[in-house]
């Protein structure tokens, strides 16, 4: 009840001259970070941008997002969005999911989706990413191209989130080379830069050739070291591979790059085609929306040319094949990848 | 008659106060003169004027006839005026030779201290003047009456040809005092000029040509000492007669209250620095401890008080053994304790002096009930003390650091002896402080006596000794070597006896 | 065993790197008594100039940029380091507060600025970062080569020698006695001539200077970029090796390197056999429990200088 | 004089806040803002309607806490930099004691809230007894104890408390400081009952610090150990307790978060700077109570304030920090504010 009040009078005077020119309104709250984090906060404006370019609508009217500089922002945020009379809300971002889920309950009239993770309310739809289909792809990138049969894994902070990552990637590498050996380390942090650089020097020191990151931040340690040793060595074959978005500026050294592909999460296709469906009055409350390489919302990035040969790009292609066909069932955490190895 | 020094009707105020009201000092080439003046009548504030740590509100300063403006102590070193402060200026954890060349050190080419010249140096100039330091020890690791010929060392290193000395001879023993004199000569033969403050009378007609008085911030006049004599000066001073010779009865001693037995007491160096002591002492009289410093005064204080752990040996508290007891328990068993480091030990300084009053007492009622305080009952006490003790404050609700040492010591000797101990150590209760307030502590330790206390006086300087104590223990190497009546003895005696050529029991001769 | 320490050695030393500079910073500042809570700011503007120099002259400096960068940072670092002189030496502001205040107001003004310049709450990657190289010949000493010559950063080496000549300057060098004086005993060194506010807002600014260079040298030879994470707790950990180090620049050097050490140890433990099986979690905060072992163990007291956090006011005691 | 001084301590922390407030005006300015439409955003963000005020008391609640936390400790001489640890424990041990225990609201809550302060304690009891023991500086092992309480905490909540999750299940209804009513008359805002707690807790401290013989002792030893040792205090107890007290109420700042505001505890990626801003807290507050609770408001108004500059005047939030700092340095500096009071009012009189 309190809900509806309210909205009558937030509707103060220096909002007054706004007129949309559609009366649907969308708008999202990032994680801790902002719009232009390079990675799925940057990737969902993008999305809700092409959606608002798509329908002629302008920011702030139309779509706006909410920034949250910490934890403690997530809740105002969402309220404010409220308050402001948006009515598709996405909260980007696992961490979120506590405070939507309060949140979707005391304003049942509002659609909201969440990222990452699952709101079990009938007024929220959950958007999942088959990143475990993205990384098993990159996996068999790096398991044909390591010389060394070892590759590595640097995680952010151990979640159930970052596992699917970790275990998407060793099914995707042994299930090329079974032989291939798979070292795994987490920094506790997406923002360590220096941690991730101890990390990447200890492995590729240790006979390490490609390095999958999915730690954010962390992750500028990771570049940082393989764009120096290449730097001190162009002829040493040091590779990383990028996460969500393609990281393949990040690699570049000279005339040399480091990225050998990334895993495309394209949280933008999500956010575009739910922003629509919900425009269309189509709501997906209680659900969970898998997104992945059906849909086109999983990518492998083949920017880097010269690395991304013909044989591993087919290779990718083939896996990719065998996934959809369902020949394969991907992996997700460690215990499914313990059976996954067993069954190769 | 020509000056090298004239301070000329200098005024200088702080806020709410005037410290220094037209005051005139003259001094000649050459001489000793004297500063005399109660515990806050000005002196140190005029030196740091001359010093050029303070500017004067009025006044004219000149400096062989000419008229000067000292604007910071460079200035001051520059005219060749050095300062020893009564709270010395050294650099604890630095070396001799660093304090003595800080802000004047001499470079090699490559920009590095010059220690080796700067060594040298100093060994002709303590050569030359008698002052006896070694150039590589560390300030925090020597005696004070080194730290002291550092300070001096200073001053004629940077040239000086005034030196000022605030209260040199407070911190010193009689031995160091007696060096100290001879030094002043020195300079003084070698053509240097000396102003200094003392309270102690005797110094001043022992050493000093002129000596200048002032009271309460203003001048009172200069006299020639040859032609006065400690009586006219400290009358001078204090606008009353004093009465020096300590009035009280003979001691009727009782039942022992202290009794220590075969006490050992290592330092943290783990060197024994008291070595088998022992020591009676009984209610109804005061036991004077003389000795020069460092053979286990402060030591034998911090045994008995629980501040130091002994090594072996037994003290006794009326019969109960308090050895190695907590500080807490021994004071409350029946001891009072007046340090001898009062900002150290005896004050919590940030405290107001209301707070102070009760630092030994604050746990127990009236003060406090159930761990709660008692602000009403603390203050009204804490009035009480500084109306009995005349502790002048503006107001008990003052930061203890804001008194003045006299009223400092006045505060904590109200507070010991309020508890009523059955032991009261008083360990250098006079220190620094001027005539009428050591006046004003001598009689209050006799009036403790008088009502059954034992009191244990330790001082180094004698005269203190022998006019307050009933018996005089003296103290060499860290065991009583004598026990003695003061009117049975002398100074030169007791000097001996502290020096450790013999030994003797009391009522032996 | 020699696998281990070839291994650690290289990273503990572009890990203490930027923390030496720093704490190096830090203990000119405290032993002029200026105590320096601001080291994480310092950094962090250090590492901000760093990059958004770096970014915009790249293209024109080519190979020199990130000398040119970190020049500029330390440059900027000891200029903002002046607000904690005045404030803390002049006003005489509380010292950890006027510290405090400098930490927000750094982060604050350099992510304020990244989102005014570039639009977006973190710049992009550096093109001209430093790189690590092998040292000529030192680098083929069996054993001690790989260990301490091959794949290194100069600025690591530039950090070790800092730290030499800060304890030449410091301890040998009239310039030291006086400003380790000045933190001493303020009231003796005014005595003797020495400008106590001088000498402490010329200690505060090389401690901006050093805590610029440190935040810069982070950000070009391991973050490559600038946002609100890039610095996160380097200026307390290189806060923590002032006092590890006893406030001697020796001292901070060597709690730098046993802190980048330990950190580095942690990490690749997991490579080595008999660490393997220890849980991840011991080896995460095995760097901080040991700081704590070797301080309650070995190090143990360490006196400040005594008048540090203490404005001088002239005229008292 | 006593008067004037009362005046002036007053006075300068407001003279501090305004000539904050007018630099941030000179920097919006300078970037091209309207300082007006800033501070309007900033107001309606921190106090625009029922909702922004209950989150604005919601977040200077554990605040208000974690700045007693640090103060305590100042007024010990001892520097607590370890507060940001010690609310992470405690508000891992609230909401362990909140999910693992059943019991009636009576029993579990204060059970909870005694766990935090308790997990708080014990991360201040390490350092006071390092330094009371050993002499080891509090700030270092302060700090190590932030990273060790970060990452064992994550630890405990994916394998212990959880499996392998990154964030616990919910707190028992019976242990939670959660208010329909509170939430109900501002419309749905996380306000919680611990703001009357935090609020109970200062006043403690208040009549701790200046009211009881601890307080005397604490203070005491603070200011000269050898004096508080010659008047018969134990210096080693009162070091270790002022830190134990001090870690406790960062504890119980942790207690808000897990109890009230949240209800569970997430892995966290970084330090969650309630602790940090406790420092700031406790420094713009004098290290007093009071100062503290004024401060407290003071931060959480700012900080909930700038979450409304961006979408409601297009200013980036980083410009509070800058805000919040300049303030602080004026409030450090009182010394020239009074100076330049006194030479105003001399100035007038003449
Ligand atoms: N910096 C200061 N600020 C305010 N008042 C001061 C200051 N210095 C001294 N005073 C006051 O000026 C007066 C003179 O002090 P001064 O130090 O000159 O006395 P003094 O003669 O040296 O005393 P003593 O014999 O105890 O050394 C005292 O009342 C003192 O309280
Ligand atoms: N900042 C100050 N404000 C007020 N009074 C001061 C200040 N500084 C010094 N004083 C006062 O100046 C007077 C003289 O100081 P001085 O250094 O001569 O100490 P004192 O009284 O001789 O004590 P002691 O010899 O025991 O140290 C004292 O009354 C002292 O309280
Ligand atoms: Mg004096
Ligand atoms: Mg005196």
């Amino acid at each position: 009840g309190g809900g509806a009040d309210k909205e009558e009078e937030t509707k103060d005077a220096d909002k007054g001259e706004e007129e949309t020119t559609t009366d649907f309104k969308v708008a999202m709250v990032t994680d801790i970070g902002g719009v232009d984090d390079k990675s799925f906060n940057q990737s969902a404006w993008e999305g809700l941008k092409a959606w608002g370019e798509e329908h002629g609508i302008e920011e702030k009217k139309g779509f706006d997002y909410a920034q949250s500089n910490d934890k403690a922002d997530y809740m105002p945020n969402l309220t404010r969005l409220i308050r402001d009379e948006y009515n598709m809300i996405f909260a980007i971002g696992f961490e979120l999911k506590e405070d939507l889920n309060k949140v979707a309950k005391q304003y049942p009239d509002t659609h909201f989706a969440i990222v990452d993770d699952v709101v079990e309310q009938d007024n929220v739809a959950s958007i999942n990413f088959k990143e475990h289909q993205g990384s098993f792809l990159v996996g068999v990138a790096a398991a044909m191209k390591t010389k060394t049969n070892k590759v590595g894994f640097v995680g952010g902070v151990d979640s159930p989130l970052i596992s699917k990552f970790e275990s998407g990637f060793i099914a995707g590498v042994k299930s090329v080379n079974p032989d291939i050996e798979v070292d795994v380390q987490y920094a506790e942090s997406f923002g360590a830069a220096d941690k991730g650089k101890v990390i990447a020097s200890n492995m590729y020191n240790n006979d390490i050739d490609v390095i999958y990151h999915a730690s954010g931040g962390t992750g500028n340690g990771v570049f940082n070291e393989a764009k120096d040793l290449k730097k001190n060595d162009p002829d040493r074959d040091i590779w990383v591979i990028g996460v969500d978005r393609d990281q393949h500026e990040e690699g570049q050294i000279g005339d040399h790059n480091v990225t050998l592909t990334s895993m495309v999460k394209r949280v933008d296709v999500a956010v575009h085609d739910l922003s629509n469906k919900a425009m269309n009055g189509e709501h997906h409350g209680g659900e969970v929306l898998e997104y992945g390489l059906e849909e086109d919302a999983i990518n492998v990035a083949t920017t880097n040319e010269d690395a991304m040969t013909q044989d591993i790009i087919d290779a990718v292609e083939d896996w990719k094949e065998k996934i959809l066909s369902g020949d394969i069932e991907v992996p997700k955490t460690r215990e499914e990848t313990e059976k996954f190895l067993e069954a190769l | 008659m020509e000056y090298i020094i004239e301070m000329l009707n200098i005024r200088k105020e702080f806020p709410g106060i005037v410290a220094n009201d037209n005051i005139t000092l003259q001094l000649q080439k050459g001489e000793i003169h004297a500063l005399l003046g109660e515990n806050g009548a000005g002196k140190s504030t005029l030196m740091n004027v001359l010093f050029g740590l303070y500017q004067p509100e009025k006044g004219k300063i000149r400096i062989r006839g000419k008229e000067v403006k000292i604007p910071d102590p460079n200035v001051a070193n520059d005219l060749g005026i050095g300062m020893v402060h009564q709270h010395f200026m050294l650099v604890e954890p630095f070396t001799v030779t660093q304090n003595i060349i800080l802000g004047k050190e001499p470079k090699t080419i490559t920009g590095r201290i010059d220690l080796k010249k700067a060594e040298k140096e100093i060994r002709e100039l303590s050569d030359r003047y008698g002052l006896k330091v070694d150039p590589t020890a560390k300030i925090r690791d020597i005696s004070v009456g080194m730290q002291q010929r550092v300070e001096i060392l200073k001053t004629l290193y940077r040239g000086a040809e005034v030196l000022i000395f605030d209260e040199p001879t407070a911190v010193l023993t009689p031995q160091e005092i007696n060096e100290l004199m001879e030094i002043m000569r020195s300079l003084v033969k070698e053509g240097k000029s000396i102003i200094l403050i003392t309270h102690k009378l005797k110094e001043i007609m022992q050493v000093a040509d002129k000596c200048t008085i002032i009271r309460r911030g203003k001048g009172i006049g200069t006299r020639n000492v040859a032609d006065t004599n400690a009586n006219e000066l400290a009358s001078l001073m204090v606008g009353r007669e004093i009465n020096f010779k300590v009035d009280k009865h003979p001691a009727t001693p009782k039942e022992t209250v202290l009794e220590i037995k075969d006490l050992y007491v290592r330092d943290k160096r783990k060197i024994d620095m008291i070595k088998g002591l022992e020591l009676n002492l009984r209610a109804g009289e005061i036991v004077g401890i003389a000795g020069i410093d460092g053979n286990g005064q402060t030591e034998l204080i911090e045994a008995i008080t629980g501040l130091t752990k002994t090594h072996s040996g037994t003290i006794l508290l009326n019969n109960k053994d308090i050895t190695n007891k907590n500080p807490r328990k021994i004071t409350e068993s029946g001891v009072g304790h007046i340090p001898q480091d009062r900002h150290k030990f005896g004050l919590v300084l940030d405290y107001t002096i209301g707070e102070n009053m009760v630092l030994q007492t604050y746990y127990k009622k009236p003060y406090s009930k159930a761990g709660i305080l008692n602000l009403k009952e603390i203050y009204r006490y804490a009035k009480n003390m500084i109306t009995q003790f005349d502790v002048r404050t503006p107001s008990i609700h003052t930061k203890a650091r804001a008194l003045s040492g006299g009223n400092q010591q006045k505060a904590i000797i109200g507070r010991e002896v309020d508890r009523s101990p059955d032991l009261l150590i008083a360990a250098q209760p006079t220190r620094g402080l001027d005539v009428g307030a050591i006046e004003f502590i001598h009689q209050k330790l006799i009036e403790e006596r008088d009502k059954g206390r034992a009191v244990l006086l330790v001082s180094f300087e004698l005269e203190e000794i022998m006019d307050v104590s009933d018996r005089i223990a003296v103290m060499f190497d860290g065991r009583i070597v004598a026990d003695l009546k003061p009117e049975e003895t002398n100074e030169q005696e007791l000097g001996l006896l502290m020096a450790g050529s013999s030994t003797k029991k009391a009522g032996e001769n | 065993m020699i696998d281990v320490l070839q291994s650690i050695i290289p990273t503990a030393l572009f890990f203490s790197a930027p923390l030496i500079f720093t704490a190096l910073g830090g203990v000119f500042s405290e032993r002029s008594g200026v105590v320096n809570i601001g080291l994480e700011g310092l950094m962090v503007m250090g590492a901000f100039v760093g990059i958004v120099f770096n970014l915009t002259f790249a293209d024109a400096l080519g190979g020199w940029t990130p000398w040119i960068s970190i020049i500029v940072a330390t440059f900027v670092g000891a200029i903002f380091s002046i607000i904690h002189a005045v404030a803390s030496v002049s006003f005489r502001a509380d010292q950890v507060v006027s510290g405090v205040a400098i930490n927000f107001l750094a982060l604050g003004l350099g992510v304020y600025l990244t989102k005014q310049w570039y639009g977006k709450g973190q710049t992009e990657m550096v093109s001209q970062p430093f790189f690590s190289n092998d040292i000529p010949f030192l680098s083929d000493i069996p054993i001690i080569g790989p260990m301490f010559f091959k794949g290194v950063y100069t600025t690591s080496y530039i950090a070790i020698l800092f730290a030499v000549i800060a304890w030449y300057i410091l301890y040998k060098t009239p310039f030291g006695l006086r400003l380790r004086s000045v933190g001493e005993h303020p009231m003796a060194a005014d005595t003797n001539g020495i400008n106590v506010y001088k000498m402490r807002y010329i200690a505060v600014i090389i401690s901006g200077a050093l805590g610029g260079l440190g935040g810069s040298v982070f950000a070009l030879t391991i973050a490559s970029n600038f946002s609100h994470s890039t610095i996160v707790g380097q200026g307390f950990i290189s806060l923590a090796a002032v006092i590890f180090g006893k406030w001697h620049p020796l001292g901070a050097l060597g709690a730098a390197l046993f802190f980048g050490l330990a950190q580095s140890l942690s990490v690749v433990s997991s490579s080595v056999p008999f660490l393997a099986s220890v849980p991840d979690i011991f080896l995460l905060i095995a760097p901080y429990v040991l700081t704590i072992l070797a301080l309650a163990g070995f190090i143990g007291r360490a006196d400040a200088p005594k008048a540090n956090g203490v404005p001088y006011i002239k005229g008292t005691r | 004089m006593s008067s004037s001084h009362r005046l002036f301590s007053v006075l300068i922390p407001i003279i501090s806040v305004l000539l904050g407030l007018i630099a941030g005006a000179v920097i919006m300015l300078l970037s091209g803002y309207n300082p007006i439409t800033g501070y309007a955003a900033l107001w309606r963000g921190a106090f625009g309607d029922a909702y922004t005020i209950g989150e604005t008391i919601r977040r200077s609640t554990p605040y208000i806490l974690s700045g007693l936390a640090v103060a305590f400790a100042f007024r010990a001489n001892l520097f607590n930099i370890g507060a940001e640890g010690q609310v992470i424990v405690g508000w891992l041990a609230a909401v362990w004691v909140g999910i693992s225990v059943e019991a009636p609201m009576v029993i579990h809550l204060p059970l909870a809230i005694l766990a935090a302060a308790l997990a708080g304690a014990l991360w201040g009891f390490i350092p006071g007894l390092l330094k009371a023991k050993l002499g080891v500086h509090e700030v270092i092992v302060t700090i190590m104890m932030n990273y060790i309480a970060l990452y064992s905490t994550n630890e405990i909540i994916r394998n212990v408390l959880t499996d392998h999750k990154t964030t616990t299940e919910s707190i028992h209804e019976s242990a939670s400081m959660a208010s329909e009513w509170l939430g109900s008359i501002t419309f749905f805002s996380r306000l919680h009952y611990g703001i009357l707690l935090a609020l109970f807790i200062a006043i403690i401290i208040w009549f701790l610090i200046d009211r009881t013989t601890i307080g005397y002792e604490l203070k005491a030893v603070g200011f000269n150990p050898h004096a508080s040792k010659y008047a018969g205090m134990n210096v080693s107890k009162n070091i270790i307790l002022a830190m134990v007290i001090s870690g406790a109420l960062g504890g119980l700042a942790g207690a808000m978060e897990g109890l009230g505001t949240y209800g569970n505890i997430s892995v966290m990626s970084g330090f969650s700077n309630i602790g940090f801003d406790g420092i700031a807290v406790a420094l713009l507050g004098a290290n007093t109570p009071l100062g503290v609770v004024i401060a407290a408001f003071l931060f959480g108004t700012l900080k909930e304030g700038a979450g409304e500059m961006p979408t409601g005047a297009g200013i980036p939030t980083e410009l509070v920090d800058v805000i919040i700092a300049i303030i602080i340095f004026f409030v450090a500096s009182s010394y020239i504010i009074r100076w330049a009071l006194l030479r105003f009012k001399g100035g007038k009189s003449k």
